[in-house]
């Protein structure tokens, strides 16, 4: 199973482990862990709640991986990303691509979270002194998305 | 047709779901959008900035000359945040 | 401890958690994993003993993790490199690098096998059906280096 | 003066370390690698390739051109491979 969306954490060496188990032509495996920040726009973060469009959300976590096995000879790819209330500290995401080659596996893991971050529909609402407030999408996400449809 | 709105949409609108009747001249997202509009007020100050408002018919994301067709599944969202 | 130079092997969900304990300032921790492959040069390799400069081993990988934090904001780093004999599909290396920006954390962390692979005194022994046979640098690890000094 | 042999230089020259004391006029690496040649048949066919065997001078990577001091710990090493 590669893609799962899920309000429950993860264990990184678990899935690390799950991954690679038993394929002994992975050369490399990258892992990206996305983590709640305590800070946002200069303001404390004491939670934040994830909002998600349950069908479409692993539908376009699907077409993404699907993407990256086009781009990349991959082994492997897990991504995992969570909704639900979270705080500070707290994982949201994790992507793991593997592969025999180190450079195929930063790229691909590097273009999945550029991906995700355009594509996949999450919401996040941060709760803040000030009360809650939703976080706008930023401008360095669609550029960092768009270096990969050259 | 089911329309969906998510994050900011939604609780400006003050509903997650909604079944419309459009007529046959809402043709594409972006006349559907302009339809809703006329729904309430809060459909009009939600839907007031098309720039972000994105559309997603069927689970796909679309454009707004995207053609419309009976029992689509429409979703109006903000630009995605996650990861 | 940000640099170890260790015969046993290591758990990358323990590692994880111990570099984000507590720290709730990070956005993202960029993680690579480096196994050893059962294939090299079209033959089978049925083991690798990793011969290393005790000493200047552990000079040169804090040296190249001095150099990755004056390069990017990182909050944190790690570096956990095996000596000895290892299989095909053991873990060789870990790097992470934890930051509140994800681009810190990606390119630091490729930033650093890239050195590594090319500065830190490593020398790699396979075996295969027709001997041991030491394992040749690669220009492409050169290249990928040169990359970083632009 | 300590010298370190790793990988095939350990293997081909046959030690992992030996202790030398050379001439004065043996000035910096590339002097000290010209000089160990003459000691047997196997250094001088390990240290044929000088683009292969690399230096280091109290654990830091050196040029050839590096001048050498009385105690200095010299490691001769094919280029790395780890990771």
């Amino acid at each position: 199973m590669a893609v799962r969306v899920q309000a429950e954490d993860f264990d990184v060496g678990i899935e690390h482990a799950a991954l690679t188990q038993g394929k002994t032509a992975i050369g490399g495996v990258a892992l990206f862990v996305g983590l709640v920040r305590d800070m946002a726009g200069g303001q404390p973060v004491s939670a934040m709640t994830l909002e998600h469009y349950p069908g479409m959300t692993e539908k376009q976590l699907e077409a993404i991986e699907a993407e990256a096995r086009r781009r990349w000879p991959l082994d492997d790819v897990l991504i995992i990303h969570r909704h639900g209330r979270l705080e500070p500290g707290d994982r949201i995401v994790l992507v793991a691509t593997a592969s025999a080659h180190r450079d195929a596996a930063f790229e691909s893991c590097r273009f999945l979270m550029d991906w995700l971050k355009t594509k996949a529909p999450f919401w996040k609402l941060e709760a803040t002194p000030e009360g809650e407030r939703w976080v706008e999408a930023k401008e360095s996400d669609d550029a960092a998305a768009a270096r990969w449809t050259n | 047709m089911k329309i969906l709105y998510f994050a900011w949409l939604r609780t400006k609108i003050g509903v997650a779901t909604e079944t419309v009747e459009p007529p046959a001249e809402v043709a594409t997202v972006g006349a559907l959008v302009e339809w809703l509009k006329a729904r309430s007020p809060q459909h009009a100050d939600a839907l007031a900035n098309s720039k972000v408002v994105k559309v997603a018919v069927n689970q796909e994301h679309v454009p707004y000359d995207h053609p419309l067709s009976p029992g689509d599944e429409v979703a109006l969202f903000p630009p995605v945040t996650g990861g």
